[in-house]
């Protein structure tokens, strides 16, 4: 029982053409960039992984990290709460030129139907949404009183994830707000990619401090000094 | 007729604050909601949730010292104070949709006489980005929206029923404007305060929906802020 | 904003008759004593609170906890997982003398009831049970090719649990598994009662090691040397 | 016909814990199953799980070492292994329900031919109690069931369908009996191995569905563990 590999590339080797890849993050906070660059480096060497559906809250931001592979054309289809943000140029262009397609979802659902992925339950109810065209073709149903609309579970092939720490066995914990997706993201895939900027060689983590049980995760690579996305995007860093 | 200035956003954003309560747990909207917690009266504790998996947070920290990794749904950087708590998104919208948060703030582009809220777009064209909207909206146990009383190009904000794309139905239970703070009941819009520069007759021509009154209506009374 | 108080009786004061109380603990791990004996208390000082609905996994061990609220007769009825241990007589004796209502659910629909209530899920689909007894007239639906089951969610007026830690501000730990049900029924509660063994005056839970955050608790009081469930009922100890 | 002795219920725990590889997350239900963790295949590294929450469990502490907020599914004591956590129910059975174990090892009144389960309770009489028995058996990429091959009344426990009250449909992808392991596909029951003391013939009398063949069938050899 081995997790742990020696690079990015060797981590995230096995995501192919067509995956369905889960990657953490809010804004700059928790993008797995050093995982996500591995990827782009293998598409302009071989042409692949392409034609990839990526789970996150948002579309990229500068030209860095999910940015670069839009960039890059590896993208087919974008799932997300908030492609708009400040330095969302690349998505936009890309989606204004019809070379990706947007699936938007409000943040709560999106979590929710990721979480709904890694329990097993394949649809549940919700207020949010609800009336909206957002909810448009999605079953109703009246609870209480109340009407809801019917969201359904969210799996991906991978996920992608940004740890603080982790032990040999593969339990988690993360840094501050860069939390966000990447628990329910490592429940909800079917192989799931942490890097870590420290994996513990002797010991573990306090058992009481684990935040991702190592049960969700498969594989860990250490990425001693990680980028973090928010500044690299001020440094208008191009990758 | 021309568009009675009225409050500030900033004098809105004062006049929200005032009434929520000590101890109370809260959500601000990215954009004019956030100033809410610059008029936090002396003497409140108010815990501040943002959606990104953070309750507690305190004021920016200074420029330059940034923690990229500790930052608000607006991707803005915060601080914490003590009693904070870091969890993640499924968490963090079980607390929204759940209803456990007190108070919600938003803004608006269009609040309907029934409670419904325009919010996330204001039409079909470019990119659209709804965020926590959605969710926010069914996310406290009471949300209020703050908004100017009329659009730029002089359009009723309060309306009979949104034309915008809805973020949600029947959810706003108060509305503070640039001109009123507005209650949402069976009967429609119930007028609670009105700036004394403005007349009920120029306020009910500024607003697309009957505005009732049901008891006594006072003055909106808001310090200077300048 | 003061969340503390001085006594289980003041924290516990506000339930009254045909209140539904979620209660946390599995076996004896977990099991708020000294909250659940303020109201044995209370009931036979006063003949109240009596009725009440009873949401736990088990059905009461030896003749303490939930037990001895049985033996009293304030408990109309108790939705459980295993009301069937080793030491469940007076359960047992209860129900079949017709005494006390049971609504059994599996443990992990339980579990996920109480998280969807907790969560504003107000119903959610879920294999377990599918084609069983306990799935008996409730709503069915076909995804994906397999069937489930549609299960409803479950909230309480009160939820009782025993932290290891709080802080001023509701934060809550507990201790190895005695978490078990704790932190989703502080979720399903409208009003959660904790009792910890230290309440942090100074300072506050590390903000990353936090299990329940603030906002799903509303009193917390100090219980400094808490007993243990297992521990009285090996003992045969009374209540 | 007299009941054939086969294997001791220590032995067909044994059987079963071979073939649980290293590096798998694995539930062990309550009872017999719980001998599989001793059978643990030299080299291997499994990871156990229980329902109240724990990943990563090992032997029982000594007597009178006992901590009682450590315990199992069956509220027995237990110790923790490096590489534990703790987490609470809603995740304890996210890892159940969303397929994350690799391994669930059930007891069993009743197996069908479809790979039904009964093993919850023997009719209506008594205090029902369910525990996490619904939710294990579709909770692991593979769950199989341990049990005696035949009742003790005689009766066959490998069936057509059950007559017991159902646990799971189809759900039940190997059984391990005292005379046989068995594997359950699209055809029914398909034997694998066949304890040396009994014939075919004799192992289908005491099987209450057909028993196929599909390939080799070998010897169940297990040690004395005397």
């Amino acid at each position: 029982m081995r997790k742990q590999v020696g690079s990015v590339g060797e981590a995230t080797a096995s995501i192919n053409d067509g995956s369905r890849v889960l990657i953490g993050g809010f804004g700059g906070s928790g993008a797995p960039i050093e995982l996500i660059h591995s990827l782009v480096d293998r598409f302009r060497n071989t042409g692949s992984p392409t034609d990839l559906i990526i789970i996150n809250n948002n579309a990229g931001n500068g030209r860095v990290g999910i940015a670069a592979m839009i960039a890059a054309g590896m993208v087919k289809k974008i799932i997300c709460s908030f492609p708009r943000s400040s330095n969302a140029d690349v998505f936009n262009s890309a989606y204004a030129a019809n070379q990706i397609e947007l699936e938007l979802v409000p943040q709560g659902t999106l979590a929710e139907r990721i979480r709904a992925g890694g329990a097993g339950i394949p649809a549940f109810f919700t207020k949010t949404g609800y009336g909206t065209e957002l909810a448009d073709g999605k079953p109703t149903a009246c609870f209480d009183g109340d009407m809801y609309v019917q969201e359904r579970w969210l799996k991906g092939d991978f996920a992608l994830v940004k740890a603080q720490t982790a032990d040999r066995f593969g339990n988690l914990t993360y840094r501050f707000a860069a939390r966000n997706f990447a628990p329910i993201m490592c429940m909800a895939a079917s192989r799931t990619i942490a890097q870590a900027k420290d994996v513990l060689t002797d010991g573990s983590i306090h058992p009481e401090h684990v935040i991702t049980p190592s049960i969700f995760v498969d594989t860990i690579v250490e990425v001693a000094a990680p980028e973090q996305e928010e500044v690299l995007v001020r440094e208008e860093r191009v990758y | 007729m021309a568009i009675p200035s009225g409050l500030s956003g900033p004098q809105i954003a004062w006049r929200a604050a005032q009434d929520i309560p000590d101890g109370a747990y809260v959500n601000l909207g990215i954009g004019l909601p956030e100033w809410v917690a610059r008029f936090q009266p002396e003497g409140r504790q108010v815990v501040y949730h943002t959606e990104n998996g953070v309750l507690g947070f305190g004021d920016a920290p200074k420029e330059g010292e940034e923690d990229w990794d500790l930052i608000n749904a607006g991707k803005k950087a915060i601080t914490i104070k003590p009693g904070a708590a870091f969890f993640d998104h499924s968490d963090s919208f079980a607390m929204v949709r759940g209803g456990h948060l007190d108070v919600a703030v938003l803004g608006a582009y269009q609040v309907s006489e029934k409670g419904d809220l325009a919010n996330w777009r204001l039409g079909s064209k470019g990119v659209p980005a709804v965020g926590g909207a959605m969710d926010l909206v069914h996310g406290a146990k009471r949300v209020v929206a703050i908004t100017d009383h009329v659009a730029k190009n002089g359009a009723p904000k309060l309306v009979g029923s949104c034309t915008f794309p809805l973020t949600g139905l029947n959810c706003i239970s108060r509305v503070y404007t640039s001109l009123a703070v507005v209650d949402i009941d069976p009967k429609g819009f119930v007028l609670r305060e009105k700036h004394a520069a403005v007349s009920l007759e120029t306020l009910q021509s500024f607003t697309g929906a009957p505005m009732h009154i049901d008891g006594a209506v006072t003055d909106l009374i808001v310090p200077d802020l300048a």
